[in-house]
């Protein structure tokens, strides 16, 4: 399809719309700050957010999620999978990049129905940064926009105070592009003016700056297991997980039995869990495989940078800046961590 | 099958812990259907024999007179798990406040010229566990109505429950809170355990550490983070006598 | 007649807090009857000195779980006092909510799991569920809703968590707001019908009374729960809270050793009946109309139909909280942050809890650190009452069996509602 | 229904996957105490093919509302005609010791086998073996023994060496006295703390080592055993001078889905539940955090 301009008072009309007809989700203002909710009218819709608290991947891998349902006496298991179609409205390139590492990761071998089920069902807006955060390097990973992104359904550029610009690349995006009122196709101009937002965002979106080609990392890494700073900066972690939970690449889970007040029936139930948090490797009987800060520390730099890489060729860090935030002891920036390894080893 | 026989005890406390019991509304029906309650003073009449056994007894408050111990160490002696119901009685709680001052100073503060009436003997807060073995803690102040159903319900399916080993961090970062931290408010989040759902910080508040404090909780990086947000380790130690004095 | 009595109720029972009844009777005449409190103190006034203005609500609320929300609030006005700060009409709005919240769910606990099975002739609510399942349910529908209303104002059922001073660390959002409403018009008929049971049984309730001072706040033209002035039945002065002192007159009695109030007589009760008396002509229509379906009218004396004010007083604040939703739906939420600069300064808080009015008050060092605090709390101030009450009533039932006499002196126990755990100080006797 | 709600939704039923953490059901044939804190179990899975499996690889074990584990396969498939399958679990926690609550003709859910396995059809042919079990470790690695020794001509000289902590905690001690007074096994063993009852070695199982003749270019050794032995036993074959290529080591780790998803078990960059449990040693000695 090609690029349309919209008018934000029409794009507002159709998004009034489509939430009576569709569940939408939506960023929105939560505490002074933002996160991503069920919408229910243009009002309360953010487009101008710099970053969300959560990435938007909670709408894939929830927080918790019924894997299944079972009969204790009986042994039986019925699987749930969430077969709910929804709108994704205003997702930021990087958080895009990082749901496509996660399809990647979940279709990959043992492909993870219950993650495929919510992700054939989402249509995905993606929009341009607004405003950047105060700690987003997506420019250095190549996040920064989505125009050499594939795989989103529709992408939504602010080109000018109250105009639009409006791409669908899938069937799905284009069918929903196509219930807007009152767009035009883009001139010259308007593609131009896009192209300044894509080229001030990748210029923008750079609040540290990576010293290094994110495709160096995984080299990098390799030399620098030993590395001092691992043992530095985990002095001062909390082992309180927050860097992971924040993190729109980090996928690990646990997984819980809960039964109901008849003592028979119950869910099994999944969990975000973090390879920082201090049980995370401890089996039975108490032995612990990274039982020192400083190996989780690491653990998770080594995700990020390399281990992922080897698995699927991606460098799992999409530059959100998320955990440079979330961090109370400001010890999780990767960009840091990452420059200083570059300092020793050059 | 016979049905696991509850009783339900207080010691010094609010007696909020109990009544989360009855805030369970519904579901105390629930309760009701898989446990035969035997003792519960501030619900029902009935009171057990003396000497019998049960099956679970729930016990809130601390303890703060030998009197108290002695009781509570003849419900240990009948129960065959003791669940710690609420701060009071798993770490003290506020009622370890009392502990920073001088026994003869609070009796003083507070009855003045008659503060040396045998009966206002009163010793250092004690939580259960530090008189009698505890089975299981169930956190909080006031605990999770929610928290305590899972447990019974565990117990009850022949599965002995898990704390959480983590700090709260993890619940309010699940809940998509922005963090008390970024408003210049100290949280003990970071170094208290969870189980509650990050409760405080998702009401708008910071974490007052009621649940205690994690297993190893990381006082060097407490030092530099209160130093970070312009604090002391005063502030720090301030807010974490609340419910976590010795 | 002459009769031997003894008994000694050890810990009575569906009542906040360890209290015991001692009775010896001997050839038909008292010689002894008392009301003991074995409560383990918990020193909260010793314990508050030296924390911050901003931890005194996290404290003092762990005074008592039941009126965790009263507690809170005495303790911030007093801070508020204590340190000059103003707060908004919105912050005082949604205060008063969540103070009415407390009340309905307070109340409902009283009269419906700890006095209702009395009135049945069961000894807990658990028989109720099979042979009484729609009281249950009506009952367990009401609780509900207070701890609803608190759950959405104040941020938890029980030690609330966004009550600051100040004003609120976090509000409710509007489509919250509506949704009360929704439920609150929904209690109504929930209301009448409880009204119902309770009137059928009223009869079970003994027929005693005795002339006593009774203490409240007053505030005309209102039912007041949180602003007001100190009322008396006694007399027309009306004490501003700020002088609560020279009202409770705090002393240590000879017969007992409890820490006893009285202002103008050598008791005086306060709770639900106390305000009813003080203030019955500013209730809302419909709990005015329960009043008068009960019978019960100011001037009442007798502390059995304490059970029956609080019944009026969910019907009333109920009835009131569907004004204030309307009235902040109306300005709309306004977003707004407490702020508060800390002082030197002394200030004293006072609010009606479920079992009557209570005081709060603090001194503040400039760097708002607490030097020192007073906590006067209603179940004490109704001991010396119920001591006389005990007095009067058991020559009256002399000749009724033992356990008719003990199972009245219980009940009047609980008739006031009395919240034990609450004793910030307390005197507790040797007891057999 | 809108346009759009119809074309995004889902495509329903065939290329829908099932879900892989979905358990099927199963039944305990046979259940029979071992020591104190471990039990032998036999299951039978519902499903008419049975369990297909080969040695090494383990199976999640569900009670649903307690919880899932993995538990290795301990029989070989050489001797599961029936298609049942046998476990041995140590009461470790709360399913492990629900597990151990069960009786015959209780039903519990499987999902599995899942992971590597012992290389017993391609590099075990025709080598001389060595297996050094300690304690639990013994029970993978039966299935690796019970194999080779029913297909025993396709091997040479077979070794097994096991150690266990006291006389009381020695596993399959039947077994055990079978493989000793096989004259196709070399059999060795030893306890750490011997007991009045004990006439054997005593010591840890590095001390059976040196007794070891290995031909090193021709011989595999098999490693199965609590954390703190590889290091040890691995120090010792250096000195038999044994290439790591020609060593297998089997490990455990927490463990969650058993399918490479949830992240317990990664050894630095390797899934034990997907690159192992059954690794090579020259695969992961520059692993750091593998041994
Ligand atoms: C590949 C593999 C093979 C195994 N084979 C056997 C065997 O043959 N016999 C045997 O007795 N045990 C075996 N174990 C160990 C067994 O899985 C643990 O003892 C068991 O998970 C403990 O679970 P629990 O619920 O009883 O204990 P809990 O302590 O209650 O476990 C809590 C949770 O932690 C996880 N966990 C704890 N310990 C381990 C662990 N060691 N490995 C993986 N996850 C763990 C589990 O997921 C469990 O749900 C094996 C482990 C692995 C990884
Ligand atoms: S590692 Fe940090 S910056 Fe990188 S994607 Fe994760 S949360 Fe964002
Ligand atoms: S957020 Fe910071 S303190 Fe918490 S686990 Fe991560 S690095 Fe450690
Ligand atoms: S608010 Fe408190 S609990 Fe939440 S993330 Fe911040 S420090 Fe942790």
């Amino acid at each position: 399809m090609t690029v349309r301009v919209v008018p934000r008072a029409a794009l507002d009309a159709w998004v009034n719309d489509l939430v009576q007809r569709q569940k939408v989700y939506g960023v929105q203002l939560k505490e002074e700050r933002f996160a991503f909710g069920p919408l229910v009218r243009a009002a309360d819709l953010r487009l101008d957010y710099d970053v969300t608290l959560l990435p938007p991947k909670k709408y894939f891998l929830p927080q918790r999620e019924v894997l299944s349902r079972f009969d204790r006496f009986k042994v039986e298991f019925e699987p749930v999978l969430a077969d709910e179609p929804f709108v994704l409205l205003g997702v930021h390139p990087y958080d895009f990049e990082a749901i496509r590492q996660l399809d990647a990761i979940f279709s990959r071998n043992h492909p993870d129905a219950h993650y495929l089920t919510r992700r054939r069902n989402a249509t995905i807006v993606v929009s341009d940064v607004e405003t950047p955060s105060q700690d987003v390097f997506a420019a250095c990973m190549g996040t920064a926009t989505a125009d050499c992104m594939d795989g989103w359904d529709v992408l939504l550029t602010r080109i000018a105070d109250a105009t639009y610009a409006v791409e669908a690349r899938t069937e799905k995006g284009t069918a929903l592009v196509g219930q807007i009122q009152g767009t035009k196709g883009a001139g010259e101009a308007d593609l131009e003016q896009r192209r300044a937002v894509w080229d001030r965002n990748r210029d923008v979106l750079k609040k540290h700056q990576l010293r290094m080609n994110p495709e160096d990392l995984p080299d990098l890494l390799a030399r620098s297991y030993d590395h001092p700073v691992w043992e530095e900066k985990a002095a001062l972690c909390y082992s309180c997980g927050s860097c992971n939970l924040v993190c729109p690449t980090c996928y690990c889970f646990d997984v819980a039995d809960e039964l109901h007040w008849d003592l028979q029936t119950g869910e099994r139930t999944r969990h975000w869990d973090g390879c920082m948090l201090e049980k995370f490797a401890e089996v039975a009987g108490g032995h612990n495989f990274r039982g020192g800060k400083a190996a989780r520390y690491r653990h998770r730099y080594y995700r990020k940078g390399k281990w992922i890489h080897d698995l699927t060729g991606d460098i799992a860090c999409v530059g959100c800046g998320r955990c440079i935030s979330a961090c109370t002891a400001k010890i999780a920036n990767p960009v840091e961590v990452f420059n200083r390894l570059m300092e020793a080893t050059s | 099958m016979r049905k696991p026989r509850i009783g339900i005890f207080d010691f010094a406390c609010c007696e909020g812990c109990q009544l989360q019991i009855v805030n369970l509304e519904e579901e105390i029906l629930d309760l009701l259907g898989v446990v035969t309650p035997v003792e519960w003073r501030e619900a029902m009449s009935d009171q057990a024999e003396k000497g019998e056994s049960f099956d679970i007894a729930l016990v809130e408050g601390s303890i703060t007179r030998e009197e108290d111990a002695e009781r509570l160490r003849e419900i240990r002696a009948r129960a065959k798990f003791l669940i710690a119901l609420g701060a009071c009685a798993t770490i003290g709680g506020v009622n370890k406040l009392k502990n920073n001052f001088g026994m003869n100073d609070v009796k003083e503060t507070v009855y003045g010229e008659a503060a040396d009436m045998p009966h206002l003997e009163t010793m250092p807060t004690k939580a259960l566990h530090e008189v009698v073995q505890v089975d299981y803690m169930v956190h909080g102040c006031p605990i999770e109505a929610a928290e305590l159903a899972h447990v019974v319900r565990t117990l009850l399916a022949g599965k002995t429950p898990t704390l959480p080993a983590y700090p709260v961090c993890v619940e309010c970062k699940l809940k998509e809170n922005a963090c008390r931290f970024e408003f210049g408010e100290i949280c003990l989040g970071p170094i208290t355990r969870a189980g509650c759902g990050a409760r405080c910080p998702s009401e708008g508040s910071w974490c007052f550490g009621c649940r205690g404090l994690v297993d190893d909780p990381n006082t060097q990086a407490a030092r530099e983070v209160m130093a970070h947000y312009g604090k002391t380790i005063d502030d720090l130690r301030g807010k974490m006598l609340l419910f976590n004095s010795k | 007649m002459s009769r031997t009595v003894e008994f000694d109720v050890h810990h009575v029972t569906r009542v906040e807090g360890h209290g015991n009844i001692k009775v010896r009777v001997k050839n038909g005449t008292v010689d002894e009857v008392r009301w003991l409190v074995p409560e383990a103190p918990r020193f909260f006034e010793a314990m508050v000195r030296g924390r911050s203005w901003e931890d005194i609500q996290t404290v003092v609320s762990r005074i008592c779980g039941i009126c965790s929300v009263t507690h809170s609030l005495a303790s911030i006005k007093a801070v508020e006092a204590a340190l000059g700060v103003e707060i908004s009409r919105q912050t005082d709005r949604l205060r008063i909510l969540a103070h009415y919240g407390e009340q309905v769910e307070s109340h409902v606990l009283h009269v419906g799991y700890l006095v209702a099975p009395d009135l049945l002739g069961q000894k807990s609510v658990v028989p109720l569920v099979t042979s009484h399942p729609e009281v249950v349910q009506t009952v367990i529908a009401l609780h509900k809703l207070g701890n609803h209303m608190m759950e959405v104002l104040a941020g938890r059922k029980t030690h609330p968590i966004r009550l600051k001073p100040g004003g609120f660390a976090k509000l409710p959002t509007e489509a919250e707001l509506r949704d009360l409403k929704a439920r609150l018009q929904a209690a109504v008929p929930q209301l009448e019908a409880l009204a119902e049971v309770i009137l059928s049984l009223a009869g079970e309730l003994p027929d005693f009374r005795r002339e006593t001072e009774y203490i409240a706040l007053v505030n005309p033209p209102h039912y007041p729960f949180y602003h007001g002035q100190i009322g008396s039945t006694d007399t027309d002065e009306r004490v501003p809270v700020a002088e609560f002192e020279r009202v409770v007159n705090e002393y240590v009695s000879p017969q007992s050793t409890a820490k006893w109030t009285r202002w103008h007589r050598d008791a005086y009760g306060v709770g639900a009946l106390a305000r009813f008396n003080l203030n019955a002509e500013h209730l809302a229509p419909l709990a005015t109309k329960v009043a008068a379906s009960f019978g019960l009218e100011k001037g009442c004396t007798n502390p059995y139909l304490n059970n029956v004010a609080q019944l009026v007083e969910v019907v009333h604040v109920v009835e009131r909280s569907m004004g204030i939703v309307d009235e902040l739906l109306e300005a709309g939420i306004r977003p707004e942050k407490p702020h508060v600069e800390p002082r030197a300064g002394v200030g004293v808080g006072c609010v009606e809890a479920p079992r009557g009015i209570l005081f709060h008050k603090y001194e503040f060092d400039e760097r708002g650190r607490c030097l020192a605090a007073n906590i006067c709390i209603p179940t004490n101030q109704n001991h010396a009452n119920i001591q006389k009450d005990f007095e009067a009533l058991l020559p009256e039932i002399l000749d009724e069996e033992e356990d008719a006499i003990r199972l009245k002196m219980e009940m009047l126990v609980r008739a006031y509602d009395p919240c034990i755990s609450c004793s910030t100080h307390y005197l507790d006797v040797e007891f057999v | 229904m809108s346009e759009a709600t119809v074309q995004n939704r889902a495509p329903a039923g065939a290329d829908a996957p099932r879900s892989i953490y979905l358990p099927e059901p199963a039944t305990l044939v046979d259940v029979r105490p071992m020591t104190k804190q471990e039990k032998f179990f036999r299951f039978q899975m519902a499903r008419a093919e049975g369990m297909k499996y080969m040695p090494g690889q383990f199976a999640e074990i569900s009670l649903p509302g307690i919880g899932e584990c993995p538990i290795s396969i301990s029989s070989s498939p050489t001797r599961n005609g029936d298609g049942s399958f046998e476990m041995v679990i140590r009461s470790a926690g709360a399913v492990t010791a629900a597990l151990h609550r069960l009786s015959p003709g209780d039903r519990v859910g499987v999902r599995g086998p899942f992971g590597t396995h012992f290389p017993v059809e391609d590099e075990f042919r025709g080598k001389d073996l060595v297996f050094i079990c300690g304690g639990i470790g013994l029970v993978p690695v039966r299935s690796a023994i019970h194999y080779v020794l029913d297909q025993r001509d396709d091997y040479r000289k077979i070794t097994v060496l096991f150690g266990a902590r006291s006389p009381e905690e020695r596993l399959f001690i039947g077994e055990l006295y079978d493989l000793k007074t096989r004259k196709d096994v070399f059999f060795q063993e030893t306890v750490d703390v011997a007991d009045p009852t004990w006439g054997g070695n005593v010591g840890v199982i590095t001390t059976l080592m040196p007794q070891l003749r290995l031909e090193a270019d021709r011989t595999v050794v098999i490693i199965c055993g609590p954390p703190i032995m590889y290091k040890f036993v691995l120090l010792e074959l250096r000195k038999l001078q044994v290439a790591n290529r020609n060593i297998y080591v089997s490990l455990e780790r927490h463990m969650k889905c058993g399918v490479g998803k949830c992240g317990h078990c990664q050894i630095n960059g390797l899934y034990a539940c997907q690159d192992g449990p059954v690794f090579r040693y020259a695969d992961i000695s520059s692993v750091r955090e593998a041994i």
